[in-house]
């Protein structure tokens, strides 16, 4: 039995899910969740499916818990004592809000890029080599090409190959994000939780940030949220859009974006709020 | 390379400690004893010296591993002989010099620069009645006498109460301090004050302090290394002064053994230095046979 | 009908903004009175003891003779202690760092933690000298060797470090902790690898601070007792020592019996003064150079 | 994947890992509990030998005793003379502290413009790291001869001389810890009272002390705990004469300087004299715990004030 | 000659001043007011005539100028230490700026409120009677009198006449403002500056400021700071707008409401941006 959740399931009111794409197969499932900060509810009832392969934006405007959904999906919004949650997420069928599961074990699979680059004050060979590391890979020669590898899938190699021992804190912003990226790539994961990546970067960094992410979805899931509907568009497969805490609609992009089925959906995207 | 088995002056290299602790008044030809050990003889040995006091230090000497020396300017007595036995430590006692109990007075003290025994037992009697140095004689200042005294763990202390106040008691407000750099130091800064102590602090002091000349009987005696003596002129407020050696110790440990010989073949020149009265050779030389003696067990 | 009569306001106010100056004043020279002090003291030890140095007297053993007496012992006898106390101190005071900050569930255990700190913070130095004489020099049977002054010292300033660490940990921004986490590390790899690495600047400035508050203690070794004639150097943390403030304790109190003490005891000062001075300038200088980027 | 698979690999191996995982907390748990460990080890030590002394001392001669002589044959035990040196020497330390102390926050708080207190502040800090031994030997060497030179009746060794130094020594404390009070009180406060007219003395006085007052209090108290615990002032300059007095003129010794007499001289175990010094160190321990405790509660109520 | 002021005026280049109203007398009267923080100019060449008996509104968007210049008119904004002032304010006809002027002599006319009420930690009864006793009023009959005139001219004595003894941190934040503004009324000022004096008040609250407001003017000049476009319009005679720290238009309250000369004033309280 679960601690972590609370079982009083609600009936889902709301919230239209995409038609199933039967081919791909589902990485995750989050069925009926909801989440207290205290006695103030941040999700509502979200029930949400992210197929493999593809990149799903979530758009709301701020406050809607966007990133606390995100946050719930490695577990990490668990790093704040008022937290409560109820109902469950299947990560590849497994329930990662179950108490006998090792939030450790799904971090290592499930890699988080945040809003503001946060590399660690240390040699850019030693941020993406951290992860590695930590799990136990010492020999040189493997780090020397997990880093490379790491780099090149963050399209950054080029710029810090000359440098990799040289502090992080030494790069633009642009390129501390995509060094974060790299960090994350670096222990392969199997998804990437990605927290508005580009909202502290300038516009050419931002492109080179959503071209990598185009490129990267060959290999893994993303999971993007974005305050920023043009980007949405550009990239991602799927878009959830939230409003205080509930789906209010979650579709392709195109469908989303061309024909949206809710009003609020509507106002959200032609810039009539948020 | 504890060669302790040889015989020291055969420049063997000895090493290790030796911890002296006991009278302030001894204090000065110990250290000085002890600095020039390490300088001259043996390098490697760590002597250390401390000065809590005579009784003091036998509280420290008297215990299972205690100190191995203790000074003293008095001599040991029944009880502390008693504990000795007690504890199974077998206890020399070791004369090294002569003191003379010296009384000091501020320099500006124009006036009590001669005493007789006399007026100055009566000044620190407490039945004395002197509490105005116009009450020891009428010519003097009308002012308050300040006595100043080592405190009672001080073998003077005992000293100038047993031997000189006959086991009277002292005056009320006597003002009697642990460290004689303080009294040194509170003397020579009041006018009215009269203290007592070994006469080493009066000699390395002199520009401090003036020394009271005591009449015996005979005519005022200035107190100096040639009227300090058993039967010298000052005789009556002279003293032995003692270092007391663990004899267990100096059997177990060669560099205390080995210090004890130096210290007794180098004390009449280091009491010279450090303000006190030599011994005769031939005491001496007793004295080192007996710790010779001790070698071969 | 009008209460505030503005000629009689206008009057007063003269006066009043003299007062002001005058308080003004006042207060800039009760401020000026710790420079004067401070100038005074340096004055002082510097004419009495600046003469006195020289190399001998920095490598000389201690003598009773003011010529040939130096400081060597006092001053290995005080790197020895440093090298006692500043490892203790470290690992007790990081430890215990690491366990309120990061461990600790906020509630009673961690404000007793951190109550009980703050008075050993308000403990005089006496006591912990009284706890060291009966703990580690009786207790332990250690004598009064480096070791046992090491760890009573050691003692002494754990406040100081733990309340500095405490804050260098707490200032690691929570991204880093999330970025680790993010990677799968554990709570202790991302303890030892993030937050420890980033606050380590922060730590070593504030166990300077306490290891300069430690070399300028007196009274808890005097307590735990050291000789007043010490000559040997001492040779590591078992052997039995003087340190540079019992020096000028005890020539201090001689100086009255050989006047030339006093100056050596101002010469140990500047000495003294001169170490502080420099251990300060390090804590400075990783301050700023360490200063965060996050 | 080969990373992958490494990672994998190596996390079946990783069991030691996680003991140590496991392990952490309670060494970390292990290492902070040692500093309640010194305050209980400090209980301990010096209640039981307390103990042991009243055993041989009744405890109201001793608390009511103004005799304090410890050595020799017929000793006797009165702590009233150490109690009466160690208040009057923290009473002429606040009478420094205090009001300097308090008008240097004031200034600095108050007055100074921002330059003027980046050069000030390192130089108080420069006052608060002086070892107290150099104080000492301050006191002994220079000021205790300078009042001499204007104070006729005074000892070579006196308790006012180390009351001052210790004072002075003290005037950072304060002064930092008072300033950090009156720089929270918030400037919309100031605002209020100079738009009404007042001059920086007044809003100072009527405003900004009243509403720091508690974190002021807060520093004198810690002051007055910091006076009480120190040491080698007065053991240096104050001499060691067992005065019962009120006359500061006099030589008077404190707890601390007994405490530093008695194990620097003699100390054997097991005696009365050795108790004595745990019964003196208790009732320090006792007056600068409940100093603590007092600014400690202060503080933290004026802290939830704004 | 005046240190305060530097004296490179500078030619006014824009701002548009109402016809001088010639029945009332200038209060304050500004001439090429600048002011500097440090390298930042905040204000911007101001003129501006403050009549007697009116209510004056200042108003525009965030970061206007509009509390460094309501600080200026009493000297208020030399706390901050970069400042610099070129220029002259006149009140009385006398130059405030002027190095020989007493600030206190002018505060003790000069009345402020502030944006968040900000009583003394004292009693109500001292926190009024604060001014009058460090102007040297010691007589408690005439304090008592002086503190219920005040609190009754603030409209809140009905409130507090029972709990004069009570810490004024026990009030609500509306009744802290009225208290505040009592404190003000206390040393009979002639002028009356107000910051933003309802923007932390609920709007029961506010509208009693309000009335309380029009109801001083009979006796003071008020000068009111406000973002909010309504209550300039429902309480002042003039208005003046800023923009950037340049006085954009200023004008008849009416004028401004009903027909501004300004493009950019009408965009403002037309809520077009701001
Ligand atoms: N640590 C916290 N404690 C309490 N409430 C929180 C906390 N973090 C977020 N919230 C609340 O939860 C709600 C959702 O916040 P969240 O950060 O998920 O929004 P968001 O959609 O990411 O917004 P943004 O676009 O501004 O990043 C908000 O109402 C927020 O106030
Ligand atoms: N203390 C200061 N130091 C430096 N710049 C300041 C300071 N105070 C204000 N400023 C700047 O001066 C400009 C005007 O600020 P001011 O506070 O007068 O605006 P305002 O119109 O009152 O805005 P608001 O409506 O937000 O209160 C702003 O650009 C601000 O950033
Ligand atoms: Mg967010
Ligand atoms: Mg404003
Ligand atoms: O110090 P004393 O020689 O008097 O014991």
């Amino acid at each position: 039995m679960s601690v972590l959740t609370e079982n009083k399931k609600q009936v889902s009111t709301m919230g239209e899910s995409p038609v199933p794409d039967t081919k791909k197969s589902i990485v995750y499932d989050t069925k009926d969740l909801n989440l207290w900060y205290g006695e103030d509810q941040a999700l509502k009832n979200i029930n949400l499916s992210i197929y493999e392969n593809e990149v799903t934006a979530i758009i709301g405007p701020s406050g809607c818990g966007k990133s606390t959904y995100i946050k719930t999906l490695n577990r990490m919004v668990e790093m704040i004592p008022v937290v409560r949650i109820s109902g469950e997420i299947l990560y590849r069928g497994k329930n990662i809000l179950d108490k006998n599961f090792k939030v450790e074990d799904l971090r290592t699979k499930v890699g988080m890029v945040f809003q503001k680059p946060n590399p660690f004050p240390k040699s850019i060979f030693e941020n993406v080599a951290y992860g590695p590391k930590i799990h136990g890979i010492r020999d040189k020669k493997i780090l020397n090409e997990i880093v490379e590898k790491s780099l090149r899938g963050a399209a950054i190699w080029d710029e810090v190959k000359d440098r990799l021992n040289e502090n992080a804190y030494g790069l633009s912003g642009g390129q501390q994000q995509r060094l974060c990226i790299a960090r994350a790539l670096a222990i392969e994961p199997d998804v990437i939780l990605m927290d508005e990546p580009t909202s502290a970067l300038d516009p050419i960094s931002t492109l080179k940030v959503e071209e990598l992410v185009q490129e990267l979805k060959k290999d893994f899931s993303i999971i993007i949220v974005t305050h920023n509907m043009q980007q949405a568009a550009r990239i991602s497969d799927k878009t959830a859009f939230f409003l205080s805490g509930e789906v209010v609609e979650f579709a392709d992009t195109n469908k989303i974006f061309s024909n949206p089925s809710d009003k609020r959906t509507e106002d959200y995207i032609t810039g009539r709020f948020g | 390379a504890c060669g302790g088995n040889d015989s020291p002056e055969g420049g063997a290299e000895l090493e290790g400690s030796v911890v002296i602790d006991g009278s302030g008044t001894v204090y000065p030809f110990m250290a000085k004893m002890a600095e020039n050990y390490m300088t001259n003889a043996q390098e490697n040995v760590s002597v250390e010296v401390s000065r809590a006091g005579t009784s003091a230090g036998f509280q420290k000497f008297l215990v299972e591993d205690g100190t191995d020396f203790n000074n003293a300017s008095r001599s040991i007595k029944e009880e502390e002989l008693a504990k000795a036995e007690e504890l199974g430590t077998e206890v020399q006692e070791l004369k090294v010099a002569l003191d003379g109990l010296t009384f000091v007075i501020n320099k500006e003290n124009d006036w009590a620069t001669e005493l007789t025994q006399q007026e100055i037992i009566e000044i620190f009697l407490a039945s004395g009645g002197k509490q105005k140095w116009s009450d020891v004689r009428p010519d003097f200042p009308e002012e308050e006498i300040k006595t100043y005294g080592p405190n009672e763990n001080h073998g003077t202390y005992e000293f100038m109460f047993e031997n000189i106040l006959g086991e009277q008691d002292m005056v009320e407000g006597a003002n009697l301090q642990q460290d004689y750099s303080v009294l040194v130091d509170l003397v020579s800064k009041d006018k009215n004050a009269i203290a007592f102590f070994g006469y080493g602090y009066y000699a390395s002091n002199t520009d401090k302090l003036t020394a009271v000349n005591v009449d015996f009987g005979n005519g005022p005696v200035e107190p100096s290394v040639e009227t300090i003596a058993e039967d010298g002129e000052y005789a009556e407020f002279t003293r032995p002064v003692f270092s007391y050696l663990n004899v267990n110790h100096a059997k177990e440990k060669p560099q205390v053994l080995d210090y004890a010989i130096y210290t007794m073949e180098n004390a009449n020149e280091v009491a010279q230095e450090t303000g006190f009265a030599p011994l005769p050779e031939e005491e001496i030389q007793a004295t080192v046979d007996t710790l010779n003696g001790l070698k071969g067990e | 009908m009008k209460y505030v009569d503005n000629n009689q306001v206008q009057k007063k106010m003269g006066s009043r903004l003299f007062l002001n100056m005058l308080a003004k004043s006042l207060f800039l020279l009760a401020t000026l009175f710790g420079l004067i002090v401070l100038v005074i003291l340096i004055y002082r030890v510097f004419r009495d003891g600046a003469g006195w140095i020289n190399f001998d007297f920095i490598t000389n053993k201690l003598s009773t003779e003011p010529e040939r007496a130096g400081i060597m012992g006092a001053i290995l006898g005080t790197f020895w202690l440093m090298l006692v106390v500043a490892p203790v101190t470290m690992l007790l005071g990081v430890g215990t760092a690491i366990y309120l900050e990061e461990y600790a569930k906020k509630g009673r255990l961690q404000s007793l933690f951190q109550t009980n700190i703050a008075n050993l913070a308000g403990v005089p130095s006496v006591v912990f000298g009284l706890l060291g004489l009966t703990v580690f020099v009786r207790g332990l049977d250690l004598g009064n060797i480096v070791l046992a002054g090491g760890l009573t010292m050691a003692l002494l300033v754990l406040p100081v470090v733990v309340v500095s660490a405490q804050e260098a940990i707490r200032a690691v921004p929570q991204f880093l902790r999330e970025a680790s986490y993010g990677m799968g590390a554990t709570k202790w790899q991302t303890i030892k690898n993030v937050v420890l690495p980033a606050s380590i600047p922060g730590i070593l400035t504030g166990t300077i601070l306490a290891l300069s508050r430690a070399i300028g203690e007196t009274a808890p070794l005097v307590v735990i007792g050291i000789p007043a004639l010490l000559i040997p150097l001492p040779d590591g943390i078992f052997d039995k020592f003087t340190i540079l403030p019992v020096q000028i304790y005890y020539w201090t109190l001689d100086s009255a019996l050989v006047s030339e003490y006093m100056n050596l005891a101002a010469a140990t000062i500047l000495i003294l003064l001169l170490v502080l001075f420099i251990m300060n300038s390090i804590a400075i200088l990783i301050r700023n150079k360490f200063q965060r980027r996050f | 994947m080969k990373i992958r698979d490494l990672i994998d690999e190596k996390k079946k191996t990783k069991s030691i890992g996680n003991s140590v995982e496991k392990l952490i907390p309670g060494i970390l748990l292990g290492i902070a509990v040692i500093s309640i460990l010194t305050t209980v080890g400090i209980l301990l030590t010096l209640i039981t030998e307390t103990v042991l002394f009243f055993q041989e001392v009744p405890i109201i001669s001793f608390f009511t005793g103004t005799e304090l002589k410890p050595l020799g044959e017929h000793a006797v035990f009165g702590v009233l003379p150490l109690l009466t040196g160690t208040l009057i020497s923290t009473l002429i330390a606040m009478l420094v502290a205090i009001p300097i102390g308090l008008m240097t926050a004031i200034y600095l708080s108050e007055y100074a413009s921002e330059k003027a207190r980046k050069i000030l502040k390192p130089i108080l800090e420069i006052l608060a790291g002086i070892p107290t031994i150099v104080y000492g030997f301050f006191a002994f060497t220079f000021v205790t001869p300078l009042l001499r030179s204007f104070i006729p009746g005074l000892e070579p060794t006196n308790i006012l001389s180390p009351g001052i130094v210790m004072g002075i020594m003290i005037i950072p404390m304060v002064a930092s810890l008072s300033e950090d009070a009156m720089s929270s009180v918030p400037n919309a406060m100031r605002e209020g009272a100079l738009a009404l007219g007042s001059t920086k003395l007044e809003v100072t006085w009527k405003v900004v002390l009243p509403a720091a007052i508690s974190g002021i209090i807060a520093s004198f108290v810690l002051g007055i705990s910091r006076a009480i615990g120190e040491t080698m002032i007065v053991t240096i300059a104050s001499g060691s004469s067992k005065n019962f007095t009120f006359d500061v003129t006099q030589s008077m010794q404190t707890m601390t300087a007994y405490i530093v007499e008695v194990t620097g001289g003699e100390a054997a175990a097991g005696t009365t004299l050795y108790h004595s010094l745990y019964a003196v160190a208790f009732t320090l321990f006792v007056f600068t715990l409940i100093m603590n405790m007092i600014a400690q509660y202060i503080s933290r109520k004026y802290r939830e004030e704004y």
